[in-house]
């Protein structure tokens, strides 16, 4: 039993965290995630070269990371500071070439962005309702439907859609080109698409991709769990500031027994979470992954909820306001529950397994 | 025991929703009911459209130029605007400065302050806040120096909720600089075009302009805008704080957001079936419904109550806490409803044409996050709290 | 729109204050309620002379109250002294009685004792999955089944039992020296017991009798609501003084902050108790009262668990002690939910309207 | 990061499993699977086991005749004990007195008390609370006033646990009356044989005899069973305060206990179905297994923390208030499974042969009202959230 990071994965998570703290201030950080097209190329390119993305691609694929561990060091420097780089879609879309044994060269050099495209308005977190049909037509392809929610999506070079293929589940690749792609900046920043698929061509990638797209997802939510402890984390370190500092009546307002109480529940609940994700990185890839990343993503939906509000509430006014960055760590703690399978849906997922 | 309406006021509540079906306008309804932020315009033609009814000072009695409603009737009034998707009426000329020129103000003060709020003439805001004061008013650091015949204003004022539509500010300033901190405070009321005054948004959490920044640099205020006498502002404000606001539980607005809720539920899918009848989703509506219906009888006992006794009581903080809690659940499972399509930030999606949402849903993040501020301003939950510790429990 | 007592009813709460006040003081009913047969025969005739049973039934049925304000009114006070005495059973009896049109007088007068029986182990909530069964024999009736948690079955003279007659509903009437009573002590006083029947036989009071069976429950349900508000208002005062006069590191502990927002929230929870009371009364016999009824359970069985478990903890180990009378209070208001369908149940309940 | 055993810890695991296979009577874990109350006996049968092979005294270093085992080993020990619904070992004289006189005592303190606790031959009970002082340990009362080679103890102890069962009891007892009220705290070890000591016990909410009332009149008690200094009292109760407990978070017994509530949900009905099947049981459930599965490893990191550092950190607090709502949400579950048969007040029932509810479960209600108390002793939740406000959060 060892819960200390290896030395690679330490001067990873330190470089990284070097890097955004200096490149990301909250306003440089607003501006870009906000304004088109809700990234910044020139810092993706810097972070590719980093070696971030390739962090996040196991060595088989050509990258020199892709383990659990490698992931959630990544998301959790990235959430601390709410990059808003499309680092999400491009571990996503590695799980699913990785199935496929596709070349992942330019995904780990980051000179093509990769996104993938899952949900859809009637089946947000549930493939097995997914409406989006490929029908073959001479050795190629053509996609029918709509994706919501392309994380990334916006400025992707690629998208990989989940569509049905004769009924069954099966990944295509589709250039942005080619496709009807609507950019939108997300309420806590950063960039998603709307892709809707009219007889847009697509090269097959996988099909009875069933447990391929569960990697993917897994490895996703690992991600959104990840990044989550890292704006939790940050989020505490700001109200810890403002408690000792704020005065009210004429004493600091950490003083009043009310909120501390308060906030020693909020850190029980960032060292809940941070377990989670060391319960959920040691399982990816193992047999039970997805019901221990579906556990890891309740708790800590739950708990960003938490930290959200509470973290809010016990500033007052101060963080409903755009200028302070709080506002900006609760809206993506608290948005960051919608993507890739909410509280509720992952609770299900663990009480289905009661059935069984 | 008895809690139906009586004939009257059935009939009152009939008149109402006819006024509305037969007044309010579709675009103004509309916009309410999408949660988009409120223009000015909108909000002053709502407010014309009561006025010419004679209904938008619903808490002033008829001597001032009110209805006269009781208590109920302004319940009934409050839950059927909402109803309506009707907007709410801005408060602070209304159901603040109203009250208190009729209780502090002299005859003059009330013949030319009342008249042009009843008429929607005046679009009056809130300077009482500060930086760095929050709830704890006594605190207050805004001056207001005499200098002959006039009050010379220098300070800074924050949160002032839509003051950019705004043409005065009534204000609590300091005039006694020695003594406890209550004992020199100041009601004033000034002309926002003075001279001095410069105002600037303060954007919000979900990207609106809804309160505001005021800074005052030697704002000559003449004396006779003083509310009652110099140093009564801490009455003044302690008397505006336990002023009864029948619709501070916001009952009409949460139950009008939770028939939208249970709409949007129907027509949201989840595993190939609506929302509804997921279980976890119906369990969460039906113990905010359960919540809501309790605090309706709450709110009614506590207004029965306050007509006995002529004032409201301190319960009236259990309605706010409670009222928010309810009002904030609703909007969370708004947003929760909607999974990934609650992400698009309204106004930059780059095909503004692409529905991305079900229909008056697209604001229902922004509201949530918006909506995180009842439970903070106008006294937060925690004062409520100690509130209530004071004047309930006693300890 | 009026929100007080008549003055007949504020005379009936006045007199069984009163009278409970004198008569149970906590060892009195300690000791009733614990000691076989859990209940004081005498006191239960007393009551029955001062009318509280006669104010459970309505004046057709030969009562003088039987409306949903005669019921809280006479439950919220048997509530706030623990009151052990079966009129559970006897509200329930009336109802069931009145929809057969049968006499009550000896209801009314007290002489007879009734309880009903209706859980049964796997159903302990929902009448419509009953296997006890009814069957005709040469003009009258053998019951065979088990029915579990018959409040006041202990005592009874008679029991009102639910069983199946060709698949429907039926109510019987069992003598109670003709079956198998295993009586018992509740874990929060009082006693109720477990019916077995073998061939025992019983006379028809109803058929078809689904209606009649949701308005005893209705009525039983509005009992329980009230009964946990007196027992939370009682809870709730000794609290308060608790927080008053016991002083830890030199103050009295009612001045710590997180000691008085939690019980503001209380008090909240008891006022918004109150107030479903107050709705569930005045639904009592309309359309919505099932409905109307279900939600002030729900309600009420959650305000009842928080005030319980806020009590105990805040009042630390005394509350822990069978001598102090707020365990007692705590017990009755956390297995008040166990009785006729608790919080998960009746939100169910609610949960269903949704989908028609 | 690494979360599997080593293969050491796994084979120790193995024999641990072996060890219960073997050695632990049925009767004995019967009585903890039922959750009816434990007798003395049943205690001391099972401490007498344990302390054949040598793991009574699991925290004990091997120099004393402890096992020596690591954290984890602990760890491990205490989920499979609980895993083979083995007893808690009673920790006053163990995990307590032990340590204390391991590092406060003197060579004939250290000579004459430890063997008779390894070996189970003391039982030893514990003087800390008393009536009105409850958390706060340094305004106690009972007396030690110094008369030739004894002290002559006066005062009242209680919640003393188990003490019925003991034969030695450890007290803090007040030896100066000058001076701040902490540094006037002696600790002593007193022999219930002495003339002057009277155990009354208390009877629990749900009706369990646990705890006592010790009442001390002119109780002689040797001047050489002053442990450490005179005066040095305080010390020593700060130092046990903070001293590890590894099973502080109840890891085993949750881990048992929501094993048992599954098997409880599946084989009790709801509407014609296998409760665990009902979606808002099943959302406790999975809720709670969540934080549970979330305890575990927070428990374990904490672990891993205190091997490296050498002591527990404050942290101990987090596991101490979160596994004590893990464990209370679980008895809770536990006992509203049962509904209406969750009732019958255990040995109030007239035909004692008659079986009411599932197997297992008839005590469910007794335990949940029984465990209340571990968010209130040993140190409250409120108490814990004070201590992680100074250390952790620094406010």
């Amino acid at each position: 039993m060892n819960f200390d990071l290896t030395e690679d994965r330490q001067m990873l998570a330190d470089t990284l965290r070097r890097y955004l703290a200096e490149q990301y201030d909250i306003e440089t950080r607003n501006k870009l995630a906000y304004d088109a097209p809700f990234h910044s190329a020139e810092k993706w390119s810097e972070m590719a070269e980093l070696g971030i993305a390739g962090a996040l691609v196991t060595e088989e694929n050509g990258g020199f990371g892709g383990q659990g561990f490698d992931i959630s060091v990544v998301f959790e420097a990235l959430g601390r500071t709410l990059c808003p780089e499309p680092f999400l879609g491009a571990l996503m879309a590695s799980r699913l070439l990785g199935a496929a044994g596709a070349d992942q060269e330019s995904l780990v050099d980051g000179s093509v962005r990769y996104a993938v495209g899952i949900s859809e308005i009637d089946a947000p977190y549930d493939v097995a309702f997914t409406e989006t049909t490929a029908t073959a037509t001479d050795g190629t392809y053509v996609l029918n439907g709509r994706k919501s929610a392309v994380y990334g999506g916006q400025v992707a070079d690629v998208i990989l859609v989940v569509a049905k293929l004769d009924g069954k589940l099966g990944v295509f690749s589709v250039k942005a080109a080619d496709a009807n792609v609507v950019g939108y900046a997300m309420i806590d920043g950063a960039g998603a698409a709307e892709l809707v698929l009219d007889n847009t061509p697509a090269e097959l990638v996988l099909t009875g991709a069933d447990a391929a797209i569960q990697d993917a997802l897994n490895a996703g939510r690992l991600a959104l769990c990840a990044e989550a402890v890292g704006a939790m984390e940050a989020t505490y370190e700001i109200l810890l500031d403002y408690l000792k500092t704020r005065k009210q009546f004429g004493v600091a307002i950490g003083k009043f027994q009310v909120l501390q109480h308060r906030t020693v529940d909020l850190l029980t609940e960032i060292e809940q979470s941070r377990s989670m994700v060391v319960g959920a990185a040691a399982a990816l890839g193992d047999d039970d992954a997805a019901l221990k990343i579906a556990m890891a993503k309740n708790l800590i939906g739950r708990a960003a909820r938490q930290v959200a509000e509470e973290a809010i509430q016990m500033h007052g006014g101060i963080a409903m306001t755009w200028e302070y960055a709080v506002s900006h760590l609760a809206k993506r703690l608290i948005m960051l529950d919608h993507q890739l399978g909410d509280t509720d849906h992952c609770l299900t997922e663990v009480m289905n397994s009661y059935a069984a | 025991m008895d809690l139906t309406y009586s004939d009257a006021e059935l009939a009152f509540q009939q008149e109402v929703r006819d006024f509305f079906e037969a007044n309010l306008p579709m675009h103004i309804s509309d916009a309410v009911r999408s949660g988009a932020e409120m223009t000015g315009e909108l909000y002053q033609e709502y407010h014309r459209i009561l006025s010419a009814k004679g209904w938008l000072a619903t808490t002033w009695p008829k001597e001032y130029g009110g209805p006269g409603w009781t208590p109920v009737e302004r319940h009934i009034f409050d839950v059927e605007s909402s109803r309506y998707n009707a907007p709410r009426i801005v408060p602070f000329g209304l159901a603040m400065l109203g009250p208190v020129i009729q209780k502090f103000g002299n005859d003059r003060q009330k013949a030319e302050v009342l008249p042009r709020i009843l008429s929607a003439e005046d679009w009056w805001c809130q300077g009482y806040s500060e930086p760095g004061a929050g709830s704890d008013l006594a605190s207050l650091k805004t001056r207001a120096d005499r200098d002959g015949d006039h009050y010379v204003v220098n300070g800074q004022k924050t949160w002032t909720t839509l003051g950019q539509y705004a043409n005065k500010i009534f204000c609590l300033v300091r005039t006694k600089f020695d003594g406890k901190p209550q004992e020199g405070i100041s009601f004033l009321l000034i002309d926002l075009d003075t001279p001095g005054i410069e105002m600037r948004p303060i954007r919000l959490i979900e990207g609106g302009h809804e309160v505001n920044e005021v800074f005052f640099t030697d704002v000559r205020v003449p004396v006779e805008n003083l509310v009652g006498e110099e140093n009564l502002g801490w009455t003044i404000a302690k008397f505006l704080l336990t002023h009864e606001r029948t619709g501070i539980a916001g009952v009409g607005i949460s139950m009008q957001a939770l028939e939208e809720l249970k709409a949007l539920g129907r027509s949201v899918k989840r595993n190939g079936k609506p929302l509804i009848e997921d279980p976890l989703f119906a369990a969460r509506v039906a113990r905010v419904e359960i919540d809501l219906e309790a605090m309706k009888i709450t709110n009614l006992r506590m207004l029965f109550q306050a007509q006995k006794q002529g004032h409201p009581g301190p319960e009236t903080s259990i309605l706010k806490i409670k009222g928010t809690q309810i009002n904030q659940e609703i909007r969370d499972l708004a947003r929760r409803a909607l999974g990934p399509v609650a992400a698009p930030f309204p106004g930059h999606v780059t095909d503004g044409n692409l529905v991305l949402s079900p229909p008056d849903s697209q604001n229902n993040a922004a509201r949530y996050f918006n909506n995180r501020k009842t439970s903070i301003f106008g006294g937060s939950n925690e004062i409520q709290r100690n509130i209530l510790t004071k004047t309930m429990l006693e300890l």
